[in-house]
This record gives C-alpha cells, sequence and structure tokens, in this order.
C-alpha cells in the first residue's frame, strides 16, 4: 500500500499526475466545505492529500490603498468590513491606533462599553465558528442551532448600535452612544440561553462518539510549530502555550477582569473545538463581569475637533487585540495629514490559512480537509483585506 | 422600508424592448461557434465550441404552470461571493427559514436555479461568477444582495472590484443596503417569485441575446481569460 | 388473473407506492427541519421539485452512459419493487413475487446502484469519482449482514419466497421475524441504516466533503428521474423490509404505519450523528451487524 | 527596551531607535545587516514571534521603508526594525527560512509593491491578483480611483438630492 504514494523527495512528493495514480481536485470557492471564499488545490493519491495549495484573493479590495485615499472618519465605515463574523475588533483597533497616535485618553465608561462590544462578538463569532465545526463533520443540527442563537446576540448589537451586522459603534473619543433603556436585563436572558445551548452543544457535539473518531488526532500543532509558523490564539493555546493577548499586553480594562487563559495540551481538532467552546462560556462569563462591574454612568467620549478636518501628528504605531481567531493588529503611520500614510491589518488568519494549513493538510483524508479547514477558523478577507 | 427597498431591474425591461447591437463578433467564426481564442491550442477540443442559443418556451398555459412550479421550488446556488454570504447562513436558520418557500442551497451550479450575488465582487471571483453562472441550468435567476453588487458601493474607487454586476451577469431582483438585513433577501426573493410567475425573469434569454456585449464587457475586465468563451 | 391484469395492478400498486415514498422524503424533510427548531418545507416539496426539474430548459449530457445511468438507477428501483408482494393476501397488490424472489430483489438492490455508478464515472467530475467508489465499498460492506439476516430467515423459515415468509409471520404480532429471530432483525436494520444514506452513514452525498457525490453532474430531468427513483426505491427497500422482518401488511393502511416507522429508525439515527469516514464505516458494518448476522445464522443451522 | 538597544548597538549599526510606548520601540538597520539582525533577535533575545512585515512607500524620499515586527512572549514587548530600501531597484534579502509565513509576506509584498525577494518559494506567482497588468497597486503612484474608472463602467448617479427625495418619498404631506 506504501508503495501506491509518491516517494518524498526533501520534504517534497515527486509524482506524476498524468500517471493515472493522481487527481487534481480544488475545493472552492463554489464549495460547502471551505470556509468563506477561498479555494484548496488538493493533489489526492487514493482518499489521501499529498500536495496542497491555498489560493486566496477573491476577496480583495485593496483596503490599505482605499484608507490612504480616506480621512481617518471616512475610514471607519470600511475598516469593520475586513472581518464580517466580527467587525468590533477592527473598529476598536483602528480607534485606539487614532488616540494612541494623537495621545488622548477616552473616558472610563467608554472602556467598559467597548470591552462589552468585542466580548459579544467574540460570543457571537464563536457561535458561528461551533456551528461550521459541527456542519464541516456533517452535523447539520448543531450547526442550525447555533447559527440561529446568534441571531439574539445580533439582536443585542441592534439595540445598542442600531445594526446588526456592521455596528459603527467605536468612533475615535469613546463610543457612539450609552446604553439603551432595559438593554441589560434583555443581555442576561440572551446570556443565560447561550450558557444552556454550549452544554447541549457539549452532549451531543462533544461527546459524540464519531465526531471524536474524527476530530482526535487531525491536524496535530506541535509547540515547536507554533513560532516557526507564527500561530497565534486557540490554536497556539491548544498546543498548550498561555498565549492570550488580553493577559499579556492588557487593553481596555481586561485587566481589571479576572479569567483564565484556557490551554490544551493535544493540538489536534477536537482539542482546538474545546477550547473554543470553552472560551465561548469564557466571554458569556466575561460579559456578566462587565456589566456588574460597568459603572452606572458617565460620559461615554470625548469631545473632539471637528473630525473631518482632523490632523493627527506624525507617527507610527501598533495596537493589537484578541479576536476569535488570535492577535489581530494595526500598524499605522501618521504623517501629520488629514490621511493616514499606512494603515496596515495583520490578521491572524494570514499565518494560519496559507503557510500553516498547506503544511497540515498534507496526508489527511480527504473527508477530513473542511473539517481541519474549519478547526483552524481561517477567515479569508483578514488575508486579502 | 428604507432599507427593504427591491425594485425590478429597469436595464432588463429596457434591454429586452431595443434590439442587441450588432459588432463585437471579432471572436466568432460563424454564427454558431465560438473561438474559444482564450484556451491554449492543446485544450481547445477539450471544451465545446457551440454557441448558446436561446430556449424555447412552451405553449403558454403550460408555461405558467411551469413557471409556478420553478417559483416553488428555487434552488440556490450555495456561493458565498462577499460579505453577503453571511446572511445567507441565518437565512436558513430557524428564525428566517427560507425553504419554507421550498428554497434550499445546493452544492453544485448544475443542480441550482438561482446564483445570490452577495455583495462587493472581486475580478477573481467574477470569473467564477461567470462559470458558475453558465454552468447553470434552464431558467436561471440572479438576485443581486448588497449595495457594492449594484453601485460599487464604498468601494466605489478600489480598482479591483467592478461596479455593477449587470454589465456582466442579468440580473433579476436588486436588493439594497450593507448589509441588507435577511427580512429585505426574503423580500427580495419573494419579489423574485413574482417575476418568474408573472413570467418575466427571463435572464438566461437575455444573456443568450446580449452574449456578444455581455462577453465583450467580461473580457474587458478579466484581463487574463483562460476559459472557454461559454462555459457548457 | 391473467397476465395483462396483473401488469396493469402491478403499475397501479407502483404509482401507490412512488407518491408514498415521495410523501415519506418530505415527511422526513419537516421532522429534521422541527429537529433543527425549523418549519420545514411543505410535505409536497419533493413533488415540486421533480415537477421543476423536469421542467429546466437545457440539459449537458456527456455521453451515452451519462444518459443510462438514471436508467439503469430507476430499473433498478422499479425491479427491485415489481418482485415484491405488495400487501399479503391481495390479488391486486402482490405483484410478480414468486419462489425465490429474495434473491433476485437482492440483485436488484445491487443493479440500480452499480448503473448509477457508471453513469456517474462518465460525468467526468473528480468528485462523483471519489463518491462512486466510496458508495460501491459502503454497499459492498452492509450488504454483507443483510446477506447474512436473509440468510438466517431463509433457514429459519425454510424458504426463499417473501409471501411464504410473510405467511409464516402471520397469526399473532409475536409471529413477526423480530420476534421469532431478533438477531437477523437487528443486523439487517443497521444494513438498512445504510441504504438510505442518511448520517452517520451518507458519506456518497457528503456535501461538506464531495458536493455532492455521483449526481453532481446531473441536472434538469435526470435528476427529476433520480428524485422520482428515491420515491420508488425507497418504498421499495421498506415494503421489502416490513414483509421480511415485520410481519407484512394486510392492507394499506397497516403498511403506511408499518413502513413510516420503518423509516424513521434511520431519520432519529441521522439527524443526531455526524458522518462517518469511509473506512471507519466499512470497518463498522463488518463489525458488530456482521457478527449478529453470523450468530443468527448459526443459530437456525444448528 | 533602552538597555536592549544599548547591547544591540555593540553587534550592529543600529539608528533612529525611537520608544512608541512601554511595549514598542522602533530602530533602523541598514539593508546588509537585516537577516542577521533578525536571526540574532529570534535566536539569542527570545523575538520569536513575527508578527507582520509591510511596507511604507515614500514616494518623495524615493525609497521603501519595510518594517518587521517581532514580539517576545517573555517579556511581551514588540520590536519593529526598519529597513529603508531604493526605491528604483527593490531588492531585498528572505526571511522565509526563519519563519515559514515570511513567504507569504513575501509573495504579497511583490505583488503589492513590486519589491523582489531572490529565492523566496513561488515569490512571482500571482497570489492575490489574477492576471493584474499594471503598476504594483499599493505603490503612492498608482491612483486607483484613475484606475477605476477609466476601467470600471460606473453607474450614472441619481442627481435626485437624497434628502429632498426621501421627504416626498416618506412624508409628502409636509
Amino acid at each position: 500500500m506504501q508503495s501506491l504514494y509518491p516517494p518524498i523527495v526533501n520534504g517534497k512528493a515527486v509524482y506524476d499526475l498524468d500517471s493515472q495514480k493522481y487527481i487534481r481536485v480544488w475545493q472552492g470557492p463554489q464549495h460547502p466545505g471551505v470556509t468563506g471564499n477561498m479555494s484548496l488545490e488538493l493533489d489526492i493519491c487514493g482518499d489521501q492529500v499529498i500536495k496542497c495549495n491555498t489560493h486566496v484573493g477573491y476577496l480583495h479590495r485593496g483596503f490599505e490603498k482605499l484608507m490612504e485615499r480616506r480621512r481617518y472618519i471616512n475610514c471607519f465605515p470600511i475598516v469593520c468590513r475586513i472581518c464580517v463574523p466580527e467587525p468590533d475588533t477592527n473598529e476598536y483597533l483602528f480607534a485606539a491606533g487614532m488616540e494612541e497616535l494623537m495621545g488622548v485618553q477616552i473616558p472610563e465608561k467608554a472602556m467598559w462599553l467597548r470591552a462589552l462590544n468585542l466580548e459579544l462578538s467574540r460570543l457571537a463569532s464563536f457561535l458561528m465558528h461551533l456551528g461550521g465545526q459541527s456542519g464541516a463533520f456533517g452535523m447539520g443540527t448543531v450547526a442550525q442551532w447555533t447559527i440561529a442563537y446568534r441571531d439574539y446576540v445580533l439582536d443585542l448589537f441592534e439595540e445598542l448600535t442600531g445594526a446588526r451586522i456592521y455596528h459603527m459603534y467605536m468612533t475615535p473619543g469613546g463610543v457612539r452612544g450609552d446604553i439603551p433603556e432595559g438593554w441589560i436585563a434583555h443581555t442576561h436572558k440572551v446570556l443565560d440561553g447561550a450558557s444552556k445551548l454550549l452544554d447541549e452543544i457539549k452532549h451531543v457535539m462533544l461527546n459524540n462518539a464519531i465526531f471524536k473518531q474524527r476530530a482526535i488526532g487531525l491536524g496535530v500543532i506541535t509547540p515547536e510549530m507554533v513560532d516557526h509558523y507564527g500561530i497565534v490564539g486557540p490554536n497556539a493555546r491548544c498546543a498548550g502555550l498561555k498565549r492570550d493577548v488580553r493577559k499579556d499586553n492588557p487593553y481596555l480594562i481586561y485587566d481589571q477582569l479576572d479569567f483564565e487563559v484556557e490551554t490544551e495540551t493535544a493540538g489536534d481538532a477536537y482539542s482546538r473545538t474545546c477550547i473554543r467552546w470553552r472560551e465561548t462560556h469564557q466571554s458569556i462569563d466575561l460579559c456578566r463581569q462587565i456589566l456588574a462591574k460597568m459603572p452606572p454612568s458617565g460620559a461615554v467620549h470625548i469631545t473632539l475637533p471637528n473630525v473631518l478636518h482632523l490632523k493627527i501628528p506624525a507617527g507610527q504605531t501598533y495596537v493589537r487585540a484578541e479576536s476569535t481567531r488570535g492577535e489581530y493588529g494595526y500598524f499605522m503611520v501618521s504623517d501629520g495629514s488629514e490621511f493616514p500614510r499606512k494603515v496596515t491589518v495583520r490578521g491572524p488568519s494570514y499565518s494560519h490559512a496559507m503557510a500553516l494549513l498547506e503544511d497540515l493538510l498534507v496526508g489527511v483524508n480527504i473527508a477530513d480537509v473542511a473539517g481541519l479547514m474549519v478547526s483552524l477558523h481561517t477567515y479569508p478577507p483578514e488575508i486579502e483585506r | 422600508m428604507s432599507d427593504i427597498e427591491i425594485k425590478d431591474n429597469p436595464d432588463i425591461k429596457s434591454e429586452l424592448q431595443t434590439p442587441p447591437e450588432p459588432g463585437y463578433s471579432e471572436w466568432r467564426k460563424d454564427e454558431n461557434t465560438l473561438y474559444n481564442d482564450g484556451l491554449p491550442e492543446e485544450e481547445k477540443d477539450w471544451f465545446c465550441d457551440a454557441r448558446p442559443q436561446k430556449a424555447r418556451k412552451s405553449v403558454q398555459v403550460i408555461e405558467n404552470f411551469l413557471n409556478w412550479a420553478r417559483s416553488q421550488s428555487l434552488w440556490i446556488l450555495a456561493f458565498g461571493t462577499g460579505c453577503g454570504a453571511i446572511e445567507l447562513r441565518p437565512l436558513v436558520t430557524s428564525r428566517y427559514d427560507i425553504s419554507r418557500l421550498g428554497m434550499q442551497p445546493r452544492p453544485t451550479p448544475r443542480q441550482a436555479n438561482l446564483i445570490m450575488i452577495g455583495g462587493y465582487v472581486s475580478i477573481k471571483t467574477l470569473k467564477r461568477i461567470v462559470r458558475s453562472y453558465e454552468q447553470m441550468q434552464g431558467p436561471k435567476f440572479v438576485v443581486a444582495v448588497c449595495s457594492c453588487a449594484i453601485n460599487g458601493g464604498m468601494y466605489w474607487d478600489s480598482y479591483n472590484t467592478v461596479k455593477r454586476i449587470d454589465e456582466y451577469i442579468p440580473v433579476d431582483v436588486y436588493v439594497t443596503g450593507c448589509m441588507p438585513r435577511p427580512e429585505a433577501v426574503l423580500a427580495g426573493f419573494n419579489k423574485l417569485k413574482e417575476l418568474i410567475k408573472a413570467g418575466k425573469a427571463e435572464g438566461q434569454n437575455l444573456y443568450i441575446e446580449r452574449f456578444d456585449w455581455y462577453k465583450e464587457n467580461q473580457k474587458k475586465v478579466i484581463k487574463d481569460w483562460n476559459m472557454p468563451d461559454y462555459n457548457w | 388473473m391473467n397476465l395483462a391484469y396483473k401488469i396493469f395492478w402491478a403499475f397501479i400498486s407502483l404509482g401507490v407506492v412512488t407518491v408514498w415514498g415521495l410523501t415519506l422524503n418530505g415527511i422526513v424533510h419537516k421532522i429534521f427541519a422541527r429537529v433543527q427548531g425549523r418549519l420545514g418545507p411543505p410535505v409536497w416539496q419533493p413533488f415540486l421539485d421533480i415537477i421543476k426539474n423536469n421542467s429546466i430548459r437545457t440539459a449537458i449530457s456527456h455521453g451515452v452512459m451519462f444518459y443510462l445511468g438514471p436508467v439503469f438507477r430507476i430499473a433498478g428501483g422499479i425491479g427491485t419493487y415489481m418482485f415484491i408482494p405488495v400487501l399479503f393476501g391481495s390479488v391486486y397488490f402482490s405483484n410478480f413475487s414468486m419462489s425465490g424472489d429474495v434473491l433476485l430483489v437482492m440483485y436488484f438492490i445491487f443493479f440500480g446502484q452499480l448503473g448509477m455508478a457508471l453513469g456517474a464515472g462518465e460525468g467526468g467530475h473528480p468528485y462523483s469519482a471519489i463518491a462512486v467508489s466510496r458508495g460501491l465499498a459502503q454497499m459492498t460492506a452492509f450488504e454483507v449482514p443483510f446477506a447474512l439476516s436473509v440468510i438466517s430467515l431463509a433457514l429459519q423459515y425454510k424458504t426463499l419466497s417473501i409471501t411464504e415468509i410473510v405467511a409464516a409471520q402471520q397469526g399473532s404480532f409475536l409471529n413477526w421475524t423480530l420476534f421469532t429471530n431478533p438477531l437477523a432483525v437487528i443486523a439487517a436494520m443497521i444494513a438498512m441504516l445504510g441504504m438510505n444514506m442518511y448520517n452517520p452513514f451518507s458519506l456518497v452525498i457528503a456535501p461538506q466533503e464531495i458536493p455532492i457525490g455521483p449526481p453532481t453532474e446531473y441536472q434538469a430531468s435526470f435528476l427529476g428521474l433520480l428524485a422520482t427513483n428515491r420515491g420508488i426505491f425507497g418504498g421499495a427497500k421498506l415494503v421489502l423490509f416490513m414483509n421480511l422482518y415485520f410481519g407484512g401488511a394486510t392492507n394499506l393502511v397497516e403498511l403506511i404505519v408499518k413502513t413510516f416507522w420503518i423509516y424513521m429508525l434511520s431519520v432519529f439515527v441521522g439527524a443526531a450523528y455526524p458522518r462517518f469516514r469511509t473506512e471507519d464505516s466499512i470497518r463498522f458494518f463488518l463489525k458488530y451487524p456482521t457478527a449478529l448476522g453470523i450468530i443468527s445464522v448459526l443459530l437456525f443451522s444448528l | 527596551m533602552e538597555t536592549l538597544y544599548k547591547e544591540l548597538k555593540q553587534y550592529f549599526d543600529v539608528d533612529e531607535f525611537s520608544v512608541q510606548k512601554a511595549s514598542l520601540a522602533f530602530l533602523r538597520v541598514p539593508k546588509s545587516q537585516l537577516v542577521s539582525l533578525l536571526t540574532h533577535m529570534k535566536d539569542i533575545r527570545g523575538y520569536t514571534h513575527l508578527v507582520m512585515v509591510t511596507c511604507v512607500d515614500y514616494l518623495e524620499q524615493d525609497s521603501f521603508l519595510l518594517t518587521y515586527l517581532l514580539h517576545n512572549y517573555s517579556t511581551h514587548c514588540d520590536l519593529g526594525i526598519q529597513v529603508s530600501i531604493s526605491r528604483q531597484n527593490p531588492v531585498m534579502d528572505g526571511i522565509h527560512h526563519l519563519w515559514e509565513q515570511g513567504r507569504v509576506y513575501q509573495r504579497e509584498l511583490f505583488e503589492m509593491f513590486g519589491i523582489d525577494f531572490p529565492g523566496s518559494p513561488d515569490v512571482h506567482e500571482p497570489m492575490i491578483l489574477e492576471g493584474w497588468q499594471g503598476p504594483p497597486p499599493m505603490r503612492r503612484d498608482f491612483d486607483t480611483k484613475a484606475y477605476s474608472e477609466a476601467t470600471y463602467s460606473h453607474r450614472p448617479r441619481d442627481h435626485r438630492e437624497p434628502e429632498e427625495y426621501m421627504k416626498q418619498q416618506l412624508y409628502p404631506e409636509d
């Protein structure tokens, strides 16, 4: 059987596609098992993938070019379009970079509201991911439950910010508005329901024999690989490394909340799913803490000069935050004019989807390609912007 | 109702009345064959080079019944072309359940009737959209969701996204907004059903009618045209 | 009753079972939707889909075998059905059942899928090829426990005719094979899970892995034919299992009730499980169900 | 960070050291010493995580400013190592042997800025822009507005004033 597979010469499989042994199949961009709009070019031998090329760029809009042409305040509508399931991280990072370059401090209440918004968006994104993970292994039921429940979280956003998906809520100098009437009670109800749903998911998905059989030992990430590939976030934590931006470089008010960094040691798809399941619980808990500790009143934003002609002193900085997929960073360069000189977005999927996925997929059964890809929680628009 | 504003496509109506202008025929050998000059020589005989023909309708009574059946079972091509794909997932879940309307996502273009253009269309995606659209069979319908597919939206000055999708494939229903709410998309689907029942959603024949014009527009933006002129 | 009448009534019952099988499909979609918290499509959705698929204006073919694939499939379905007595003791609904028709039926169950495999292979899509290899491997695997249980039935009732097997189960429900030969029934029901191709045995049309398997290239009226065959073949399988293991049916109501509950087994399993890998599925079929089948065969051969 | 800078100064001729905040500093290094400095930081100083590689186009100074941002997980500090290369002949040494995702950044930089990295795996293959003809789009002198107006046909604008139009559509009485 081993002779069927091509010989490995210094790390690369040497084979000839025309010999009728190997097929080249494309997964995506039009493929239900591929996350978002990207494509994998797989060379398979029997049931086994022997080579993978990731093709991105289907969603390239040239954000960094467009931002050079827009004033700072005009950049806000487009930065949140970079990551659809979790746009608030982009808004926060762009606003934080601006404030750091301007050297302004935002009010206390605004910090808490921003952290609350970030955690809620983490919750929504995690719910979507858990659904995708179960759907990638063919269990559509859990996917339907979680993605349907995500809508209730989006309702919270709608009440708070007025928008459902893209809520330009964090503006430079604070947030756009305070909490509306009765929103906190509604939030508590939604959070309780979410934790109930998560327990159901644990019974249906994480304790399922077939799910374990397929996910355990799939796409193992070792601690040595983490730095070599630039792996961040849950994918790095599943290898046993305690790395969380919220703990390492606390931003906003995360140093006043108490939470533990979730880690696993196995490093396979199952442990990644468990970590994300526990981090969903963690987000719910953090939301409750924030709602409890938040100052009841106070200013939610400072008054800036006319933002349309806002000039930002020259300088360069890098701000980072913890998104669901790991460290999310903005590198901003200002030359003292009204337009940003350069804004570079560092999406966590950048290293996960290109370099890491191409190497993890080698030798994987073609039935598990979707499961492995989803378990890395890659998201194409961060790669190409 | 400002964000649930849905209009039928004015262009299609006008284009249906105005005959297609002649010309743009330099890549056509004769009436019924295409050159496929984008393909390398050794691949030319792998692909069919017949020119697509207009599909004939049957008797009006039967056609009305068939249109009703088509409108009752619309199969969406599961192709998330942009941000709009994020709303396709809530659409199949419990709150807005499009399977009530007899719709279901299909993973292969051969079996889909409806392609939903979700948001901005970059050049690389436009190529795949054209392929998928031409591989779809029968009366096929296009719903353009989000402003970016209609007039470029907030990427009006981007160098990599097309500004209006209806120059490359015929669009039946537009749903404006960024993002349009799922209710808006549902309303768009219902509008499409009305159009189908009324027999107005003839995008397939329009595409064949103005085939040269659409091809010209596509080849203008897709610089590396390495696929057959019509993907059978 | 002469042959013309027989053929006439056979096609009448074929129509009945087709309608019932398609309605069952609709009910199944509805149940899945309710498990997922949705309202779900209307029960008559499969009929609408068939009308729509046949009303598609254009169709792409890939050659003669591509045409013949669905034809073989539906021929296998009809052939499977034609030799199963639908209602016990009814002159009209007893099709062409004869002595030894169990073997014929088992052959026809294979026949349709083999023809489909040939047609899908000519479709030329790599996913079709992968799915065909998966499907044939899995089919071979679940045929083993099914064949074993049928053999043990043949040993138990000393006959190969479905009608006589049904006749032997009449009287009280304690005479059903379900109670007289439970091991064989369990093995066969597990095999039926694989036959119905819901989770965890939905390897062949795995949308997230190889969308969507053999029918990837099939469109328009080909797809309509395949959908019709889902009704016929599903109905025929259910009637066969009802006859072999659940005492058959003496009237249509009993038929509907029994087949519904037999089908629900695979639905309940399918709503709650992810999908097997191919090798896992084969390993599963060759482990416990096969052992049960062998034990039941030994019990009745000694 | 200052101590680190002083220690580095003994081995490399680094300059233009600037501290942005407690956990972030930038310094400039000549093009020839970049890879050795990165190797030094990765292997000895514990800056094992390559956060990002980006480029700023300074058209007026006729130079590209490449920024290699490193992160140290033990001290949680970032160091931005910047190198300025000429705009006329943009060639840079690759770092794909140090970090696996370096080749992806280099592919993107070649595509977006036209900076060549000899020896980097499939750096010349199109990654994001398929069939792109024209200058590298992220360069400062590439005008995306003019390009899009020249290439794509924009939908003619609706010249009705939005405010008036909405008023007469929604509130015709007043």
